[in-house]
């Protein structure tokens, strides 16, 4: 039975001096199921609400409506005080008679009939309502971070340090992803490795943070709290806890000169067992199968196995799946360099001197295949003159993609400075559309590198780029002298843009989270919910969410991990209850509910009979991921689903009482 | 037995003459998002700009959760005119309530007026929580358009 | 000219919530109840959501009401919900026949309802139990899904307390709470158990129609009740109550008008339609 | 009253109808819509198409409208005020003739009023079927669906007809079976010439193709028998067959309106739908089409003839020619019968 | 009638399918209860397999069939489409009402089935004047997805260009508001809310409509003007972007009220606005289960 309270609040005069508050108590009274109307000079107040609370308890009342202010004013100090007395919180409706009457309406009367009509839609509504519980859902507290570049590594470092158990997960051999590639850093030049690697020992020692390299998400299931993971190790053919690093086996391997190096991109050769590099986070190798002469040639070869002292080769190890539960997640895949192989005229690949910009690292870097001195990869010599084409794939929507890879410009900067400090003399011509240097000393950077280090930065496009009497002839264009220039350079670095690591979209698919049309994971929202992604339990960081650089990466995975640390900061979860539900006997499964929605919060069930045979299948909402926002409703054909709190019978409810 | 009463009581609701619903007078239903446009109008209140009394607001979680039928029925309880509103696209708190709805109700509108509605009658409009003037705007233009209109109802929602 | 689809106007003077989606309506016009026979049915309605079919629940000889139960689930209960004590409900009726209590004069009898099928066993119970002298030993057994879905619970110890009346109250297995203190098991099940035997017996049964099906096959093969003496009274959907508009035809009656209350015996002449 | 004979010519007759349109009386008869033929009120003779065999539809729906008002009301708090839709019933007008219609649409008329009346009255039918005179004309040729002669009728047969319009050359004998149809004629005598029984052409023998006690008998015995599962799988349920059918008579009552003011109404429902007998508790007694296809069967041949004498058949065959899956409802009697 | 060599085939097919166990049933078409009309047939008995049959009567749309809970009991089926009604099929899947493993789809090439009211009354020849508009706009005369592929002996349907299929949607187009108002207050007026529409629909597959439905009453249930309106009015909508303009709610209605006219526009208009066709593609997303942030949004303030 309905006992409605209805109480209209003057706002002071607020309300009172454009709206016959007694007018519209009086119209309520006399509405079938008002049980009690009062009108009260500022119901907010403590005197108000306990006015409020009295009535509640006097005439036992199943619903409360008030005439006030905007419900997002003071919806939940009404819903509180009616929690006090017992009444479930969804039981309070505003009727919105402030900032949608009084303030914006001047005719008493007609602004008094629309304060009428608006009490009782509300009254219509609260009349319908259905208690609504709040959703709790138990949090398994541990993470997971997948990737383990700096991002990755700062959040699994964050939780970890907040007490939280960390499974990290990274595909490559060792962790410390692109930022380990690089030398050193804008703008302050520090070395890389050097701020990196006691990061990624870090990591390798922490009690909180369980390491899986060389492995891969191979499944995703469950939700926020609940996650089920299954992590695919690699076999690696080395038992890990046995391995010393000692590197007797990578120097037995007769295979030194045949496999290109994957973390030197190519600029150097490695053996079938190797660790990418020296400073590996674990230092223990990875036999390459697909090259080993083990593998390859009926098993005579074990010269690796021979050489090791441990004895912790392993030709027969399998593949293994481990199965994590874990409360969250944080994806932060990464990035790669753009091909650029629609750029033709550049030569990339035709010519061994033109190198992409991450190759240039390597030849900077001292752990690099040239030990940091710069040679130019087809004959060895130290180049004199360099030419750095930057918005190699960036900003280009035609060839390339419309965004800006946002780094270029500062790594650029970065690498005709280090060419300039390394070799006397050089010249660098760096060609560019705009200079994008927006940061913390970054302008001043690349005016330094302009000014001291004599950079000629020439605003336009490189053309075409060839090959003559053992020089690569650059031609493009000033576009501010109007001049075409034809430079004669030993080497050409491309400022190749960024996209999203190869693969990512299949893990966004498997993590059930968006993704842009370009690969880079969506935020929930891209300003007030950056770290989050729209699947409720999973975070984002780094480059997988788009362009940015080293400080912003590390920002990124601190954010990640301040919100996991804040969502286990709780014993459970808690979600608003106005989540959707399914009338289960005459959904047809037809699943619209489960395209529209954007958090991925419905799911197949299926009705089993006593003897588990299905009889029907289902959708389901999954109330820790449902957000409430009613999509599913509105794509629901059969209307076999509706959302709590804003039910389809209380919308015509509202519609009816407003029926002339 | 108690017999029901059945001659009619003339004077049914005291404040009917102030919103007759009628065509120089009509009634407009506005079913908006919560996020957005509610806060909206919101702000039209705070910032103390006035506008058409004609209006009544539904207010929804989303642009996503106002479903096409939910016209129909406005119609079918006299309203005048229609109005739909949500966030900007790229905006919706969900992420893409509005973008789903917005197939839904470009459809919806050629069906309506295929069938013989007067699309000046529903109308539909992207409104920000910031957008207190584009409310305000948007009610009083919409208002002086249905107001303007041929005192007759093309639809086929009402009993003639 | 009389418009046989116009309703009458009955206040509510009580509600009971019985479970928490079942509450017994009590309804008055004028302060009395109306003329009415167990077993029969009204069309209940508050006007503008439709009506709906509910049997009466209370013994007609109690004057000063009469009374429904419902559960919530539809529009037009829903409406019903909403109400309060003083308002008004629109009401058509009493249709269909009736239990014919001059046929159970001096017998035995027993009474078996399942759930909300309990409503309309109960007026033709509490009509017994009014006139107690006029029939041999009563048994009543009640039986519903879990403790929670029990109705008339605060009337229990008056049932009881009748002489010569044994209560019998069961929940199905799994469906009882740790204080609960009556039996567990299904109706047909606790049925088999109790010491009754055919001759000179009336069984009455009502409620969902599975639990009819075997109550059914219980007192008719294993204690020896005739078809003839097993009444039930049957729930189809109708909407006119008047014989007219279709709905409840089964085999050659319309249950509005020829039923709600049949034996066994009439029950086997019919198609298994309903 | 006993029948009395008249004879009408074709031009007379034409006469006729138009003039008791100008008399104000809302003449209904087959007319051309919509690449179909439809009953409708006609505006003069020649828009009655009086060719065609049958019309789509029957004319039920001006005994029974498809939507109709049982009583309106408005509220206002907790007062309810209510309206009595006999008062000013639409439709009920005295001056209404169906015109042009045939033998099985006519037959419908009384078998209807029997479950109108049978216990409470339903003034609503009441009130329409007293105050309609129907014309029928006598069917020469009619179609393979036809089976009016199986359902204890006739092409010629004059039942429930208030004037039987039998066509002979160029005139037509007009056989008045009542006092309705009797003033009528007398209203316009100087069209109608009277003549005696013997003049009338003697009806033709119609032949019958099964017996539809048999289909009955069947029925009587085989509630659960394979055929209707088996044959009906093709049935849709779409209910064509009972809303063409000039028998089919169920309802469904229904309120709609908004807080203050609304109708209670009746619409025209249908045993085919999954929905019509399902229980608020979930429970279907009638859970497949085949099961529902048996329950019109026996409603029209057996239950309606138990209770009241008269199959609810006409044998218009409208179900079978406007079945979009080819149910044919004669064929399946017939094979009742044959199984008897 | 003999058998024609397409019907030999066909039972070919059907009786293989019986046998081998592939199917446990086939859903087909036999001879009606006039020479001018077809049937659907179940067979489950390879034997029975004869009486299948294929003609340019064969108007029904099977597909219809399997939202039925008593078909799709028998769990692997064999379905006779013609072009139209196997986009049926096709969106049945899209949608997850079936699984494309379950079906066996016997595709009947077809040049045009003849309007039923025509060869009721005699017409057998199919031409440009006698078949249904949808077989004049036809790209599918041979089925878009098939397991088996029944070629057909029927000549093919030759176009003259001059009857304009469904020219009424541009006539109606062109009318004023009003007009349009008054020309479908008419047709909807003749609604008798039968809902043959519905069940005749294989996409309408709700096993409770919303019409059924009445908390809230979407529609309402009198069948007079306003509500008949809004019944056909949600039927389309319910039905655009999803039809596959198989035309059997226009074929099945007893008071010919030009559905099609509705179904049509409305496929032309979504295909204008999305780019989207019903039917085509298994794999296709439903076009009211995605969007493009490009989507038309002029009609948007």
């Amino acid at each position: 039975m309905s006992r409605i309270g209805v109480f209209v609040c003057w706002c002071g005069s607020n309300i009172a001096s454009t709206v016959d508050v007694e007018k519209v108590r009086e119209e309520a009274a006399k509405i079938p199921g008002v049980v009690s109307a009062v009108d009260y000079k500022y119901m907010c107040s403590d005197p108000g609400q306990n006015s409020l609370r009295n009535v509640i308890k006097e005439k036992n009342l199943t619903g409360v409506v008030l005439a006030a202010c905007s419900p997002h004013m003071h919806e939940n100090t009404f819903r509180k005080a009616a929690v006090k007395e017992g009444l479930n919180p969804y039981f309070v409706e505003i009727a919105n008679i402030r900032e949608q009457v009084s303030w914006v309406h001047e005719d008493k009367e007609r602004a008094t009939a629309k304060a009428v009509d608006l009490m009782k839609m509300m009254v219509e509504k609260v009349k319908r309502d259905k208690p609504i519980e709040d959703v709790r859902v138990p949090l398994n507290k541990k993470a997971l971070v997948i990737g383990g570049g700096i991002s990755g590594i700062q959040a699994a470092l964050d939780i970890a340090n907040g007490g939280v158990e960390v499974i990290l997960v990274e595909k490559e051999p060792s962790i410390g992803g692109r930022m380990i590639q690089l030398d050193e850093t804008f703008p302050t030049l520090d070395c890389s490795s050097c701020i990196m690697t006691p990061k990624m020992v870090e990591v390798n020692q922490h009690p909180n943070i369980k390491l899986y390299t060389y492995s891969e998400i191979e499944d995703v299931s469950g939700y926020i709290g609940n996650f089920k993971v299954k992590i695919k190790k690699k076999a690696r053919s080395v038992v890990e806890k046995d391995c010393t690093g000692c590197g007797e086996c990578w120097n037995a391997c007769p295979m030194h000169k045949n496999v290109k190096s994957e973390f030197n991109i190519n600029l150097s050769e490695r053996t079938a067992i190797y660790v990418p590099f020296p400073q590996a986070v674990p230092l223990v190798p990875v036999l390459d199968r697909s090259v080993c002469l083990h593998f390859k040639k009926g098993g005579k070869c074990q010269k690796c196995f021979d050489a090791c002292g441990p004895k912790c080769i392993d030709f027969s190890m399998q593949d293994e799946i481990i199965e994590e539960t874990v409360g969250a997640i944080v994806a932060a895949t990464g990035y790669d360099l753009m091909e650029t192989s629609m750029y033709g005229e550049y030569g990339y690949g035709k010519y061994k001197d033109v190198v992409s910009g991450l190759q240039f690292e390597r030849l900077l870097s001292a752990s690099g295949p040239t030990e940091g001195v710069i040679k130019r990869p087809s004959d060895g010599k130290t180049p004199q003159t360099i030419v750095f084409v930057q918005c190699v794939g960036s900003r280009d929507p035609e060839k390339g993609v419309p965004y800006c890879s946002k780094v270029c410009c500062m790594y650029t900067a970065k690498h005709a400075k280090l060419f300039a400090h390394k070799v006397h003399g050089s010249q660098s011509y760096v060609f560019y559309i705009d200079i994008r240097a927006t940061s913390k000393g970054y302008e001043e950077f690349v005016r330094g590198t302009m000014e001291q280090d004599g950079a000629v930065y020439l605003r336009g496009r490189v053309s075409k780029i060839y090959e003559d009497n053992g020089k690569l002839i650059v031609k493009g264009a000033d576009t501010l002298s109007g001049n075409q220039v034809e430079i004669a350079a030993d080497m050409v670095v491309l400022a190749t843009g960024v996209i999203p690591k190869k693969g990512s979209d299949k893990l966004a698919q498997m993590l059930g989270i968006s993704y842009d049309k370009y690969g880079f994971l969506t935020e929930s929202h891209p300003k007030l919910r950056p770290a989050e992604s729209s699947t409720a339990g999973i975070f984002l960081a780094g480059m997988a969410q788009g362009p940015r650089d080293i400080p912003e990466s590390v920002v990124s995975g601190s954010a990640a991990a301040s919100k996991i640390l804040g969502l286990f900061s709780k014993s459970e979860y808690e979600v608003e209850g106005t989540i959707s539900s399914v009338n289960e006997a005459t959904c047809v499964a037809c699943f619209y509910c489960q395209r529209v929605c954007a958090y991925n919060a419905i799911s197949r069930k299926e009705i089993k009979d006593r003897n588990g045979n299905v009889v029907k299948v289902v959708a389901n909402v999954n109330p820790g991921l449902c957000t409430g926002c009613g999509a599913c409703v509105n794509a629901c054909f059969s209307k076999s689903i509706d959302v709590k709190g804003f039910m389809d019978d209380q919308i015509y409810a509202e519609i009816k009482s407003l029926a002339v | 037995m108690e017999d029901m009463k059945v001659e009619k009581n003339e004077q049914k609701d005291g404040t009917a003459a102030a919103n007759t619903g009628s065509q120089s007078d009509p009634r407009l239903i506005a079913f908006v998002c919560n996020w957005c446009t509610y806060n909206g109008a919101d702000l039209a209140g705070t910032s103390r700009m006035k506008y058409s009394d004609n209006v009544r607001v539904i207010k929804l979680p989303c642009t996503g959760r106002i479903d096409p039928l939910f016209i129909v029925e406005a119609f079918k309880k006299g309203a005048k005119g229609v109005l739909v509103s949500g966030c900007h696209p790229g905006d919706c708190h969900y992420t893409s309530g509005n973008y789903h709805s917005r197939r839904k109700y470009a459809t919806f509108r050629d069906l309506l007026g295929y069938l013989g509605v007067d699309l000046n009658r529903v109308e539909f409009s992207w409104i920000s929580a910031s957008e207190g003037n584009k409310w305000v705007a948007v009610i009083n233009e919409f208002t002086d358009k249905i107001k303007s209109l041929p005192d007759k109802t093309t639809d086929i929602f009402t009993k003639k | 000219m009389e418009n046989i689809y116009l309703p009458k106007l009955a206040e509510i003077k009580e509600i009971i919530q019985e479970t928490a989606d079942t509450k017994t309506i009590r309804l008055s016009i004028d302060g009395k109840s109306i003329d009415f026979l167990p077993g029969q049915f009204g069309e209940f309605s508050l006007i503008g959501e439709g009506e709906s079919t509910f049997g009466f629940s209370s013994s007609p000889l109690r004057k000063e009401y009469f009374e429904f139960s419902f559960r919530t689930s539809g529009r037009a209960t829903t409406g019903i919900n909403g109400l309060n004590e003083g308002d008004k409900i629109a009401f058509r009726g009493p249709y269909g026949n009736y239990f014919d209590t001059s046929k159970m004069h001096g017998k035995d009898i027993i009474f078996v309802g399942g759930g909300i099928g309990m409503a309309p066993v109960k007026s033709i119970m509490e009509y017994c139990l009014d006139e107690r002298d006029k029939y041999g030993k009563i048994t009543i057994l009640y039986g519903a899904r879990t403790v929670g879905d029990l109705l008339y619970k605060n009337i229990f110890d008056e049932w009881k307390n009748h002489k010569d009346t044994e209560f019998v109250v069961t929940v199905d297995p799994g469906g009882e709470t740790p204080d609960w203190k009556g039996k567990v098991g299904f109706v047909p099940t606790i049925l088999e158990q109790l010491p009754l035997k055919g001759e000179n017996s009336i069984a009455v049964v009502c409620g969902p129609p599975i639990m009819i099906k075997f109550a059914l096959k219980t007192l008719e093969e294993k204690m020896g009740f005739s078809k003839e003496n097993i009444i039930t009274t049957l729930e189809n959907r109708m909407k006119c109550g008047l014989g007219k508009c279709g709905r409840c035809n089964v085999g050659s009656v319309y249950v509005c008008k020829d039923g709600p209350v049949f034996t066994a015996k009439e029950l086997e002449s019919l198609p298994n339609d309903f | 009253m006993e029948e009395k004979y008249f004879e009408i010519s074709s031009d007379n007759l034409k006469k006729f109808v138009d003039r008791i349109i100008t008399d104000n009386y809302e003449v209904i008869a087959p007319t051309d819509k919509d690449g179909d033929t439809f009953y409708g009120k006609i505006s003069k003779f020649e828009e009655a198409n009086l060719d065609i065999l049958l019309p789509k539809m029957s004319y039920k729906e001006y005994l029974l409208p498809k939507t109709e008002t049982l009583f309106e009301y408005s509220i206002s708090g907790v007062d309810t005020e209510v309206k009595d839709g006999l008062q000013g019933i639409t439709g009920a007008n005295e001056k209404r003739v169906i015109f042009g219609g045939r033998p099985c649409d006519a037959g419908a008329g009384p078998i209807m009023e029997k479950v109108f009346n049978w216990d409470y009255k339903d003034e609503f039918f009441n009130e329409r079927f007293k105050n309609l005179t129907i014309i029928s004309i006598a069917c020469e040729k009619p179609d393979n669906y036809c089976f009016c002669t199986e359902m204890q009728l006739s092409p010629e047969s004059s039942y429930g007809s208030d004037i039987l319009l039998k066509k002979s050359g160029d005139k037509y004998f007009a056989i008045v079976t009542g006092e309705k149809g009797l003033n009528l004629v007398k209203a316009y005598s100087d069209l109608f010439a009277e003549t005696t029984k013997d003049k009338v052409p003697a009806d033709k023998d119609w032949k019958k193709i099964f017996e539809i006690e048999k289909t009955k008998s069947f029925l009587d015995k085989n509630f659960e028998h394979n055929y209707f599962q088996e044959r009906f799988l093709s049935c849709i349920g779409c209910g064509v067959c009972t809303y063409t059918c000039p028998t089919c008579h169920c309802f469904d009552i229904q309120d709609e309106g908004n807080l203050k003011e609304g109708r209670r109404i009746r619409n025209w429902d249908s045993c085919q739908f999954g929905i019509f007998t399902l229980h608020t508790s979930g429970h279907n007694p009638r859970v497949t089409q085949g099961d529902r296809y048996r329950q019109r069967l026996m409603h029209k041949f057996k239950i309606y003839s138990e209770k009241f004498d008269k199959y609810l058949c006409v044998g218009c065959g409208r179900c079978s020619r406007n079945c979009p899956e080819d149910i044919d409802i004669k064929e399946v009697a017939k094979n009742l019968a044959e199984m008897a | 009638m003999a058998n024609t060599k397409t019907d030999e085939k066909l039972q070919k097919i059907a009786k293989d399918l019986l046998e081998s166990g592939e199917v446990n049933l086939i859903i087909g078409y036999t001879k009606g209860s006039n020479p001018q009309r077809m049937r659907p047939v179940f067979i489950t008995k390879p034997e029975e397999a004869e009486k299948l049959s294929f003609s340019h009567n064969a108007v029904q749309d099977l597909a219809v069939f399997l939202k039925k809970q008593e078909v799709k009991k028998f769990g692997k089926i064999g379905i006779t489409v013609k072009g139209c009604d196997e986009k049926a099929v096709n969106a049945l899947i899209q949608e997850y009402q079936l699984s494309r493993d379950n079906i066996k789809i016997i595709g009947m090439q077809c040049n045009g089935v003849i309007k039923q009211n025509l060869a009721d009354k005699g017409e057998t020849k199919v031409s440009e004047t006698t078949v249904y508009d949808k077989c004049l706009i036809c790209q599918e005369h041979t089925p878009v997805l098939y397991d088996f592929l029944v070629e057909t002996e029927e000549p093919e349907l030759s176009l003259s260009g001059n009857v304009k299929p469904y020219a009424e949607i541009e006539k109606l187009d062109a009318l004023s508001t009003e007009e349009k108002n008054a020309y479908w207050a008419k047709e909807f007026d003749k609604c008798i809310k039968c809902y043959a529409c519905r069940q005749a629909c294989p996409l309408c597959f709700c096993s409770r409509c919303i019409v059924e439905k009445n908390m809230p009453q979407w529609i309402d249930t009198n069948s007079e003007e306003p509500g008949n309106a809004q019944w056909n009015l949600i039927r389309a909508y319910h039905l655009s972007g999803r039809c596959i303009g198989c035309g059997e709610c226009e074929r099945a209605c007893p008071v010919n009220i030009p559905l099609m006219l509705i179904n049509e526009k409305m496929a032309r208009d979504v295909y204008n606005l999305f780019g989207y066709k019903s039917g085509l593609d298994i794999n296709a997303k439903p076009v009211f289960g995605v969007f493009s942030e490009s989507d038309f949004n002029d009609f948007i303030k």
